[in-house]
């Protein structure tokens, strides 16, 4: 393959060769079964707590409060649908914001249809969700706030510790889908006041189709996915041994790695931004200025549409998105960006680059160049642009 | 996802651009929908269309479907040019995804808007030409499963 | 480690090598998110799309039939939830039967608590289902039949085609936990007339937390993971994409060596089956003589304990389970051996030994021996055994 | 999942087997938990048990709390013996895994029935031994919350 400039880490990352070697063990060799009497399943237990402790530590909660899942979008679920289920008869009102991914608003929709009411909160331009409105928005009756930690496509970070108050005040659960945030911020689940967090190992250089949901130990919610024991008896099936020791390993080396990666990231991150807002006009940089993840860079060209530009851009080998990737095979443009207040055709043409420790200035440079081309080609097609430069 | 014949209208669009004073011109789409047509033609006294440039805005598809129509147009009687169907166009690309066959009736109607404004414009009836729709929704099947 | 003799392979199998070659290239190479729209990520869509045609060709489905899940637990839910929830409104009634495993018997017992019926089909004492109970219980409101292929205990393989016919006939759908059945046995799901069929990668040398569910063009069942479009819309979730190319390469290979394998597998199967019963008394063999899976013996030595059996055996190496792994934990003794009409002190003496072709008549004489020696050893400590010497 | 002291005990269990007429024997669980404990026991005109065997039909757990507990009660009085709780047979096996508590419980019992059988043999009334239940039910609470 041509050597390629991967800018779409917030999809999926790599997963590193590391992770994959510790996997290995567990798959020809240590096969047990962990829930087998005898003892040479021990060894696919003990590698399964270990990597639960691994886990836990790292978001400083209890390892007994984290439960494997088949990945990000099964722990949401989970969060979701089995609050609604235990706590029921306590009030059937959730309360998500507009800017969730998915499998939060796919799931809040499936449980308005088993009869919750869904308060989905306001963002700013930024999209920071508003504070107030989600404070007004308690009713008696709410039994759950979902709020994501950081955006997938525009990177912006949530006031969580903020929620989390909120959500203590009025006696709500808090959950947090932090599948974008964990491995790049700082968490600690006491600290920010979090009683349920989803996380899912791709998005850290572990493998994909693992997960965990943080479940607050006196949390009264069932299981998702029923049958054997596993889990505490919470969520069924065999356990994933290989993956959990990977995901275990990518945990690791993320804690370890995060200050330097970060910085790292944060400093290509903003070149880039600087590069692109200064060179090609009529162009914005959605999300925070700031309050960003440390990878994160979403622009919207006006006049050009999204896919277009990815293509071409593939076509000089870079990756890249526009919008989240489970949604790029639809016609409707990111929720998130008319949720931030974006005209429909400026939220078409929005471009999400999202970096990792491994890119270079020199692939900024190039990416910056090829942009700018691709920009530029598609407004000469453009009838949009056309139409601009003519009532100008 | 795309055939090889849509790539290649995609990099390399025929007839691009715009013509300046067009006998005619249609635009459809909406930045909705995330695609607009425009479509300009030069069309001479004998009806026949000798010159045909369009501008788009939208996906690849929607830029191969624009370019390929262009092309199955051009040295075409304005008759001829209103039988050129969505499937021709997606025929001559060799195929299109599911959810992008919508970009070829786009590409249809904006055959059809251009002939329009034609007819308009020179007081003309066509037969078989209907008032275009100025908006396409055409929200597939598959995409209302989804979820 | 020492040389293990592993006897426990419908608890899980090992990974064959093969197969972990076959992942290894999505780990740290080609590991694009499918859905993306660059080219890089088409190699992930196309090793998708490549697995689920094996698989399909595999039990005679079309390959937009099956769609991947985190495991064959999940499958069983999904199956079971979702057709409660897309045909509610026909009926609240479902059929199922005593032996199933707990992925099914558990989310019957939720969707119980959700307002359902269910029928729980007795079996006789070989475990085959009651097939004039299973059709009088047939009601205008039954949606669904869920029956096992075949158990995962007792080997018991079931009467599928005339399951399958009876449903046809009364117009409900039938699904069928095929998770232990599937790369051993013949399935073919039109012949059979299956509607919807589970199965899991790991036990048939795949790895551990990868299934699938075969659902039949038609069936209008919704996803039961709400999120993103993958898996056309019915499974969201960033794709596992090594374990969906790893399912397919065990399936190619177990489809391959079916017939030789499964046939070294009687043989092993039966000889150790007609030394235990002549050299052991007071044991019986569980499950139908010959209509069982055949990799499966499921013995009862009476007076004594299985999981003590299980102890000793495993301090010679053997590895081997008495009921299911994932309900080892648990005090109650097999809900299947009840079901079959043992009382509970032999339920709670069974032992399972389920192979592999890797096994041998070696292995399978040095398995005898030590069986015979440790039952002995146990029943010379067993007040019950002591009772029944006193009084014959 | 087992501690060493639990398997040591199980694999060498201490004081199996029978008495030839004991002095007395209480027997306690039943098959459908899928644990049964005998215990015979010698006891002497002093009340001094000085012989003290087992059969235990079960799993690892419960064949070593039975060992454990005929070495604690061994060479004890009745009244001491009384005093041997569930707590200290898991103490002296260094722990038990939460679901298998319940099998020193009945070790508890065993002694306790076999005291019972002696007092009633004798005619006698032991201070603080109530009759044991000859079922003990004791599903643990992480049991119920599984599923
Ligand atoms: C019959 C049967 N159904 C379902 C399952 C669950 O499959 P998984 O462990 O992949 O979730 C198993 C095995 O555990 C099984 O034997
Ligand atoms: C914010 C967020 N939540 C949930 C998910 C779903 O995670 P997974 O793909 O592991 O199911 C993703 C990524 O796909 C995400 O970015």
């Amino acid at each position: 393959m041509e050597k390629k400039i991967y800018l779409d880490n917030a999809a999926t990352t790599k997963t590193k060769p590391e992770v994959v070697e510790a996997m290995l063990p567990y798959f020809s060799e240590l096969y047990g079964n962990p829930s087998s009497v005898y003892e040479f399943a021990a060894h696919s237990k003990k590698a399964i707590d270990e990597a639960r402790t691994i886990i836990a530590d790292a978001i400083g909660s209890e390892s007994t409060e984290i439960y494997f899942t088949g990945g990000g979008t099964e722990a949401d679920n989970w969060a979701l649908i089995a609050t609604a289920e235990a706590y029921g008869q306590k009030g059937k009102h959730i309360i998500t914001s507009k800017i969730e991914h998915h499998a939060i608003l796919h799931t809040c929709e499936y449980l308005q249809k088993r009869g919750f009411e869904v308060t989905y909160i306001d963002v700013d331009e930024s999209g920071i969700i508003k504070l107030d409105q989600l404070e007004k928005a308690i009713r008696p009756t709410t039994i759950l706030i979902s709020i994501m930690f950081a955006n997938n496509e525009i990177g912006t970070i949530q006031p969580i510790r903020e929620i989390g108050e909120i959500a203590r005040k009025h006696n709500v659960l808090f959950h947090t889908d932090a599948v974008q945030a964990f491995g790049q911020l700082d968490i600690n689940v006491d600290e920010l006041g979090i009683d349920m967090l989803s996380a899912s190992a791709h998005k850290l250089n572990g493998p994909k189709g693992i997960g965990f949901l943080y479940i607050r130990k006196g949390i009264r919610i069932r299981s998702f996915i029923h049958g054997g024991a596993q889990e505490r008896g919470r969520r069924a099936g065999t356990e994933n041994v290989p993956y959990a020791v990977g995901f275990g390993k990518a945990v690791e080396i993320a804690m370890k790695t995060m200050k330097e990666r970060t910085k790292k990231e944060i400093e290509l991150r903003d070149y880039l931004i600087k590069r692109i807002l200064s060179e090609i006009p009529y162009t914005r940089l959605n999300g925070h200025r700031t309050r960003r993840l440390p990878n994160n860079a979403n622009f919207s060209f006006q006049f050009i549409e999204g896919e277009s530009l990815l293509i071409m851009l593939d076509m000089n080998n870079i990756c890249a998105s526009s919008g989240s990737a489970c949604t790029s095979g639809s016609l409707d443009p990111s929720h998130v960006l008319l949720a931030i207040g974006l005209p429909h055709e400026i939220a078409h043409g929005s471009l999400r680059l999202t970096l990792s420790d491994e890119n270079t200035f020199e692939e900024m440079d190039y990416t910056v160049e090829k942009i700018k081309e691709t920009v530029d080609k598609l407004r000469k097609m453009s009838p949009l642009y056309e139409d601009f430069v003519r009532t100008r | 996802m795309y055939t090889k014949k849509v790539m290649d209208h995609f990099l390399n669009p025929r007839n691009m651009g715009e013509i300046e004073n067009p006998s005619c011109v249609g635009t459809v789409g909406n930045a909705k929908c995330g695609d607009i047509m425009r479509m300009y033609m030069d069309i001479d006294e004998n009806g026949i269309i000798h010159d045909v440039k369009f501008k788009t805005f939208g996906c690849g598809a929607a830029v191969a479907t624009s370019s390929i129509a262009t092309e199955l147009v051009k040295g075409k009687t304005v008759e001829e040019a209103l039988k050129v169907t969505n499937k021709a166009v997606v025929d001559a690309l060799d195929g299109l995804p599911p959810l992008k066959v919508h970009c070829s009736l786009l590409a249809e109607e904006a055959i059809h808007a251009a002939l329009w404004d034609y007819a308009e414009k020179n007081g003309i009836k066509i037969e078989g030409l209907k008032k275009p729709k100025s908006d396409i929704h055409d929200e597939e099947e598959i995409n209302k499963v989804s979820y």
